[in-house]
């Protein structure tokens, strides 16, 4: 019963991020969207908390990195980046959705 | 399709500051008519829905807990409330509004709804469900 | 698969509105059958054809519309989320004895029990929102 | 004083909305001149005239053009988000072809400019938003 | 040049009111109104930082806090309680405000 | 009142998630017509709305972004950045968009607007303005 948790809020802002890494199971994925995708910025306090997680995939969505100057090269490693299509197969490859609005 | 599911309420959000948990609360009134298996999670902020003693006079908005409080007549009968999120925030179980229910099972005893959860336990519930609402 | 979306903000004040529409599309571009799109909360504001927004911007109302058309998607506004914010269509008009209505073509309003048939329904459901 | 109130969420979403309302009764119940109250973002929506709210609820929109009316204050609607999000008054409504409009008694449609005099001409600013 | 801070923002849920506490200066005045209010109620975390602050009056709105049960008893000590008249007198007796959106 | 008033632009928030943003971005545009003294402060996640490099095709949405290299072009001159809220998100003056302004002064040398602060700084910035407009 794998889930996919989106999270689309700064992590600089809010507490969604923390919150839904308090709440994942093992095999779940979180994928990041809109300002949710501050989170992967190298060398940002949010990276080290992301990067601390074990056993869950992170992913993020190109078009909300892309909108916001944020290049492979600014990002830590160990995120996939989605695109559109990528999100829609993470929906339907899980067996719900859980937003943390 | 004629399977009942598990339709899970996750309630994120304060009372009052944006219309989430009052809208969040319709859904659940409306969706009880239609024999799903529901539950309602509160956790993080929104277990500041569940606090008691609400008087909106002064704001000059819709006072809503009642409808809370009436959610055992619609037949809800789970509502999980996070333990670590009331503690953060200062409050426990006593802090709350009474929400019960009959059980049909105890020759309608009048039970609690309200279940305190651990934020572990709270991530097996959303894990458990079909499909979740989240607010 | 049978998707059912729910967006809860309105247009260009939040992203998720964009958000939606840009999943819905590729939802529909990989074959899955998008079973109906609810607009709650701010979200019903998506839904008035009077947006006029800057000719260098996207038409973030047009565009549903558009793409309720060419798929055939059921795009469902919640009367009572719609009443409180001013979203009428016709016959929601006529019964508050208001003089202009304002709801898009595509879009239809409708009960919060269309948003639970569709979690009975479908596959998976998407909230969008703040 | 000479006041100014800036609203940047719409109603019912946000208690931005309320809070602001609230403000200003007070600050004329203490004899405060209120200049101007300007809506911009999602606040333009709280001036739809379109608007049906339950009846046990608050009717966001009449307690704006009453209190206005009452005291004769200047609610200003940005022209450039109101257009964004589908707010219109009749001339705006001819200017681009729409076939409705919707702006509620005691709003006015104007430029960003007046939020600068806001700015300029009164003692205070206050903003209400998200 | 006395500010007037408003903080509408839940403490549990947003940097909001710690990012404002960090900018005040001797004299300014914090205003906690719609879910600001949470970061009153005693024994909660939030109430832990307000309780750091020296030097500024810390205030919350009636209305909010009556609207979310939070009562006298249930809020920490030193915030004064007042309502939209004394909003109104809290903004005309500082220069100015800044609203922390 | 003919007088010029400090006004000051507080900018906290991300672009593109909401319109808040854009949106201020308008009002500073209209308002350098008005001949008042104007300064931007960006702080918290307004840092990330001068990151360099945007993108928005992918996202369909407008790329607001040249019209903030323009506003020296609109005689702003003062542009705020507060170092620890770049320093919290792994950022440096380096990621930000150039922003320039004409010295008249100074035989029209093109200088930078952009002026890194600490906290301590932005909160003296803000005690010091006549009017504040938040977003």
């Amino acid at each position: 019963m794998a889930l996919l948790h989106t999270v689309n809020k700064s992590p600089y802002e809010r507490n969604t991020l923390e919150s839904c890494l308090n709440h994942v199971q093992e095999g779940d994925t979180v994928l990041l969207i809109e300002d949710g995708v501050y989170a992967v910025i190298k060398g940002g306090r949010a990276a080290d908390v992301l990067a601390s997680v074990k056993g869950v995939k992170i992913a993020a969505l190109s078009a909300d990195l892309k909108a916001r100057g944020i290049t492979a090269d600014k990002m830590i490693d160990g995120v996939e980046v989605v695109d559109y299509g990528g999100f829609v197969d993470l929906v339907t490859s899980n067996d719900k959705v859980q937003a943390w609005l | 399709m004629s399977d009942v599911k598990k339709f899970l309420y996750v309630n994120r959000k304060a009372p009052h500051g944006t219309i989430y948990a009052l809208e969040s609360l319709e859904v659940v009134l409306i969706g009880a008519a239609f024999e799903q298996d529901v539950a309602l999670a509160f956790l993080d902020d929104g277990v500041f829905q569940l606090v008691k003693g609400w008087d909106t006079s002064e704001l000059g908005a819709k006072n809503f807990q009642p409808a809370y409080t009436a959610l055992g007549d619609y037949d809800v009968q789970k509502v999980y409330v996070e333990r670590e999120s009331l503690e953060e925030r200062g409050l426990s179980e006593d802090d709350l509004i009474e929400m019960t229910y009959e059980d049909e099972d105890d020759d309608f005893a009048e039970k609690s709804s309200i279940r305190i959860v651990s934020r572990e336990e709270m991530a097996k519930i959303m894990a458990d469900a079909d499909v979740i609402l989240s607010f | 698969m049978k998707l059912g979306i729910v967006v809860l903000e309105g247009p260009y004040q939040h992203e998720a509105s964009d958000t939606a529409y840009n999943f819905t599309v590729a939802a529909l571009e990989k074959g899955h059958e998008v079973f109906r799109v609810f607009f709650y909360h701010d979200g019903v504001n998506n839904a008035t054809r009077l947006m006029v927004p800057p000719q260098d911007d996207r038409h973030i109302q047009k565009r549903w519309s558009e793409l309720a058309e060419k798929h055939n998607l059921d795009l469902v506004v919640c009367v009572a989320a719609a009443q409180r914010r001013g979203i009428l269509d016709e016959d929601e008009m006529k019964r508050h004895g208001k003089d202009a209505n304002n709801i898009a073509p595509g879009f239809r309003i409708s009960g919060l029990g269309q948003l639970i048939e569709a979690g009975i329904q479908c596959d998976r459901l998407v909230f969008f929102g703040d």
